[in-house]
């Protein structure tokens, strides 16, 4: 077991995937030089400028090329860069991607997995933080992956790769340098399955992605207070582990969900109303959200820091909800 | 007149007439109320499609718009199938899901109509991609509109596949109008031909209703595109004869304007040539009998087949993560 | 007091405001030939082909071309057809248009209308049938308006071409042959209000846009079974009217909210969240959502039938929370 | 040399020296941690913001991209209000919410910079229509790089412009590279010239990194753009002397590259011009030093400048349904 970054987690991963299946590809600006991140490093010059293709600045071609490669038979890696040119092609990631299988009569599998790292990193602005993961759990045909630790990322990855849905895989930029250990041969890790990081019996926390950190820190800090928080990690927003989140709500009768994104329409109303439908009002005594408000992310770090999810806000939310 | 041209041109014949007895019947099926939903005929314009189509070997690719029977048709996809998709039945090549708008026969290579204008652009360049990444010497056709040429993915779609050299023919039907608006009042510039040659993709007009000269024209470019020149595009000036739906009058046309189009519209110029050529008429008017009786019997089989059963209505959405009819009594409300 | 359908009350409304302002102005595909509604007749005769623009296929600069001429001081009208083309426009809509005011420090009012006539209508299937409107309600910046009836149309597009927020319309297209009265000077509505359809006591059904003429089918039901329902079209989803949603759980103690949008993701998600956050869940007896499956929408209309929320099942829904 | 003449080219020079001074200022201040963030600088490009924009008016509008420090400093951009949003403070143009990519000061007709490649193309376009409708004769100039040539945006708003023959100057600014791809080997066929002309929109090379050029051909474009040609579209050809951001090396150019590249830099080879038609040396470091000056001052009161107020983060979000820092303790907490 090696302790690799997240981003480094990423590129094994892929290079495993590309060495075991010769119709894996990646496309995207920049991929030949081993893309933004460095996530592709060393990939062309293992695998060809056949198999790692650098492209215009044209997204929506980069989301469509990768649909009617997969149509006939590779299984590309379409690198966004940065989630938020993905509104760039919205057209062919969910009118075509999504529904090409179903409109088809399941003619098609378009079995891509497009990679979009998202979420607020060093003052990008907001043109460059959005985590809008919500988004594609509201559009049938696709699978969300968001993943937080270089295992998690590195298992789900593997099985994206070899899933025949399209997945859209958020890589957690604000998490590319944590480290952690991957195994040598990365086993794909089956979606819908959320991992718990802690257990508890005062209330649920569940969250995702970006703000895995924050509550893992925040738990601690709840600890030695005297509080036991029950953690999930969901590692994949659809399918999603309601049945592991229910359990736990069932037991604790509190449940706080943490999200980067912004609380107003975010995966923590579905949760909340999931669970509140599934066990009934009745059997819990306090649910609530913590996201950002609904504001775009500002440039200055006074501004972000005061709008961006983090322990102490965790450790507030959490504290409130338990004298309801 | 050679045998092998004469049987060229009597192939584009059977092929137009397939395409026009197919949409005539669909438009009379629409207007009788049994076909649900938007209905695209690309009436006039069948010499394009057969043309082109002519020339692709099954294993080839097509990517097409709103306006595909034809395309579909002359690539080879199966009449029953098309029709009962037209009319919602589950015998239908989508089952039913996806109807005139999202026609798609892979076992022939049709990889399907499709609903956004300039949509399957970014499709084909991918397939074509695809296909050399796995070593095919199959190419990819790609059919659009004149209106097609002022979104954004014709240009990223022509650019891509001169840059990588990919084995893809653009074809832009220009039938002169987009939906209720001339192509011109919203096109500026020479016109489609300099757009694809300033995007590197070498380009040629054609009279797209002369089916021979369309033909001849894309024999030229397919054998241009598989020997691995690069794409191609071709320009087929044609002619809409009939409104951009089938419940749309195009009452805005000008007077005399349609009846001057019929002159020139390409199922009777070809069966003068042919009747010139020494072909008896009543061999075409078999063929067109023929055809007619294929989609007339086409219409009543789907007419009679059978409705999906809604339980397959969630079915194929994907693996992961799908849901069922028992899990989806009324939303969530098994739970509440 | 005139009769008339929702396009046609849509298209007064626009008339008469296009009448009062010269700076409100129309852009999109064939909307000089009146639109592909007839939303827009007689539009070009009135206003001349400077303020009625025929536009390319070019979606993408429709909306952006938009955002621009309202940042010199004019107030587009921004029509998009059919909603599923927007994805086409959506860095446009939702990096540009929603943001800029924020990102510039407040320096710049896009003062624009998106219309974009949604929903399942016709046998349309999966590109041209989806209700994304939940997607906007996550979005900073904008105005989300989903009205159902032919006044609430008129004077909702009346508040949102004067507003100098962006506001997103949603024109909902099976309803646009639907009648009712409009005033002869359409007042704007403002922002944020519910309409209650029904007054009732046993419980709360929320709903907006598409639904309305089913749930209202449903809560006649009901009643005949003597089952009183106290029904609310919300209107506009942001702001959306928490207040009397929550005034009306807290006396019903049981919420169904129904809309066309897939469950999963859509905004009934939020409201269901929203009022248990709010009252609690001990103040709630029972709460659940009723929308599509996520499952696209299909053409047959035994498929499309099966899976589109309508009377029957809003009743059946509504028992079955009776019995919770 | 005329009076008249050289005084636009030291008034060009002083712009260039203003705007390097302004980047070298930022650039060591972002080494230095002062200014979060991204930070794209262009360095090596001014010749192409100072030629064209001391051809446009204060009503005149701009649109800017990833790297329009120069862009809107050549527009008159206030250079406090600049250098204070970079560092993410208060008295910032954008009130610290935008930052070096988001640069706008609509005071000077500065529509934004813009962290979407291509993403000010609609938006100029738009602005032309709307100054055009409100009988304004002013015009807009759009400033974009090579790499936006390849998205849609392109082909959509220049074939928009020459439909409606909207007063707009495009402008390529093409240092031959998008981000760390030279873009040569993503840009397919003969170039934006012809891909411009294709749609309707003529269009004209200039040198830019020789700024007296620029002026030349931006002064010519510009009056025929004012009146009432239509739109025109400059190709500046210059090259980018740093890496993509303020931390890429670049270090994948090749030998020597960079450095042949400096031989043709725009400030020396401006500075060489005037001192050849008489200008004295010493008049010219005075300009230097004033530019280097001002930058510096910027900086060290950028830096004491005060942060902005957590409340106002909730500021200019919308006014209907706009919400508090009250209403969002920790999400809905206030309530549970
Ligand atoms: C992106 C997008 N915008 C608008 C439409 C609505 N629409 C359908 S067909 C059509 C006209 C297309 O014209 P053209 O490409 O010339 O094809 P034709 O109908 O003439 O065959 C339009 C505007 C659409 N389907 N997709
Ligand atoms: C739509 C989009 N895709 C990708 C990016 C990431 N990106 C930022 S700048 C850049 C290169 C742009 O090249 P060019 O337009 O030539 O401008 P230059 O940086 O050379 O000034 C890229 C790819 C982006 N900002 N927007
Ligand atoms: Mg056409
Ligand atoms: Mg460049």
């Amino acid at each position: 077991m090696a302790q690799v970054t997240l981003v480094e987690a990423c590129r094994l991963a892929a290079l495993q995937e590309m060495r075991r299946d010769p119709r894996v590809w990646v496309l995207g600006e920049d991929v030949a030089r081993g893309g933004l991140f460095g996530q592709y490093r060393g990939f062309l010059e293992e695998f060809g400028d056949q198999r790692v293709v650098s492209t215009p600045i044209s997204e929506s071609t980069i989301m469509g090329a990768g649909l009617g490669a997969a149509l006939v038979g590779t299984r590309p890696i379409i690198e966004m860069r940065i989630f938020d040119f993905v509104m760039c092609a919205m057209d062919e990631l969910v009118n075509q991607i999504a529904k090409i299988r179903y409109m088809f009569g399941g003619q098609a599998r378009p079995a891509v997995v497009v990679r979009m790292p998202h979420g607020i990193w060093r003052n990008s602005a907001a043109q460059h933080s959005q985590t809008l993961e919500s988004w594609f759990t509201h559009i049938p045909g696709v699978v969300v992956a968001v993943p937080a630790t270089p295992a998690d990322a590195a298992g789900l990855l593997v099985a994206a790769i070899r899933s025949d849905d399209p997945v859209l895989f958020f890589d957690p930029k604000n998490l590319f340098p944590v480290k952690g250990e991957v195994a040598e041969t990365i086993a794909p890790i089956p979606f819908g399955q959320a991992r718990r990081m802690r257990e508890g019996s005062d209330l649920t926390i569940v969250t995702w992605s970006a703000t895995v950190p924050a509550v893992e820190e925040a738990a601690g800090i709840l600890a030695a207070r005297g509080i036991s928080a029950d953690v999930l990690d969901l590692r994949t927003l659809w399918p999603w582990d309601e049945a592991s989140v229910c359990a736990s709500v069932a037991r604790t009768r509190r449940l706080l969900v943490v999200h980067e994104a912004v609380t107003t329409g975010g995966f923590g109303a579905e949760v909340l109303a999931r669970v509140v439908e599934r066990l009934g009002p009745g059997a819990v005594r306090a649910a609530g959200r913590l996201g950002q408000p609904r504001v775009p992310v500002p440039f200055a770090p006074p501004l972000e820091d005061a709008l961006k999810p983090d322990a102490p806000k965790v450790v507030a939310a959490a504290e409130a909800l338990l004298k309801a | 007149m050679s045998g092998d041209n004469r049987a060229r041109l009597v192939a584009l014949y059977g092929t137009m007439c397939r395409i026009r007895a197919f949409e005539e019947t669909a438009l009379a099926a629409h207007r009788a109320g049994e076909i649900p939903g938007p209905l695209h005929v690309s009436i006039g314009q069948e010499a394009v499609a057969a043309g082109v189509c002519l020339n692709l070997r099954t294993d080839d690719r097509i990517t097409s718009n709103h306006r595909g029977h034809g395309h579909a048709l002359a690539k080879g996809a199966g009449v029953a199938g098309m029709m009962e998709e037209l009319f919602g039945r589950a015998g239908g090549h989508c089952r039913g899901k996806g109807g005139s708008m999202h026609i798609a026969d892979f076992s022939v290579g049709m990889l399907g109509a499709n609903g956004v204008v300039a949509g399957g652009i970014p499709i084909a360049v991918g397939a074509a991609q695809g296909l050399r990444m796995l070593g095919s010497s199959a190419i990819v056709c790609c059919f659009f509109g004149d209106g097609a040429i002022n979104r954004g993915p014709f240009l990223e779609g022509l650019n891509w596949a001169a840059l990588y050299r990919l084995p893809v023919l653009f074809v832009c039907e220009d039938n002169g109008v987009a939906a209720f608006t001339r192509a011109e009042s919203v096109t500026a510039g020479p016109g489609v031909l300099a757009r694809s040659e300033a995007l590197g993709v070498p380009a040629l007009s054609v009279d797209g209703n002369d089916a021979a000269a369309v033909d001849d024209a894309a024999a030229r470019l397919v054998a241009e595109v598989r020997g691995g020149s690069g794409p191609r595009l071709l320009h087929a000036i044609t002619y809409r004869l009939m409104g951009h739906t089938s419940t749309d009058p195009a009452a805005w046309r000008e007077t005399g304007e349609v009846e001057a189009a019929r002159s020139h519209e390409p199922l009777p110029r070809l069966r003068a040539r042919l009747l010139a050529e020494g072909m008896p008429a009543r061999a075409l008017d078999a063929i067109e009998g023929d055809a007619r009786a294929e989609m007339s019997q086409a219409r009543g089989s789907a007419l009679s087949a059978p409705w999906p059963d809604p339980a397959t209505a969630w079915d194929d959405v994907q693996d992961n993560g799908a849901m069922t009819d028992d899990a989806w009594p009324f939303g969530a409300q098994e739970t509440v």
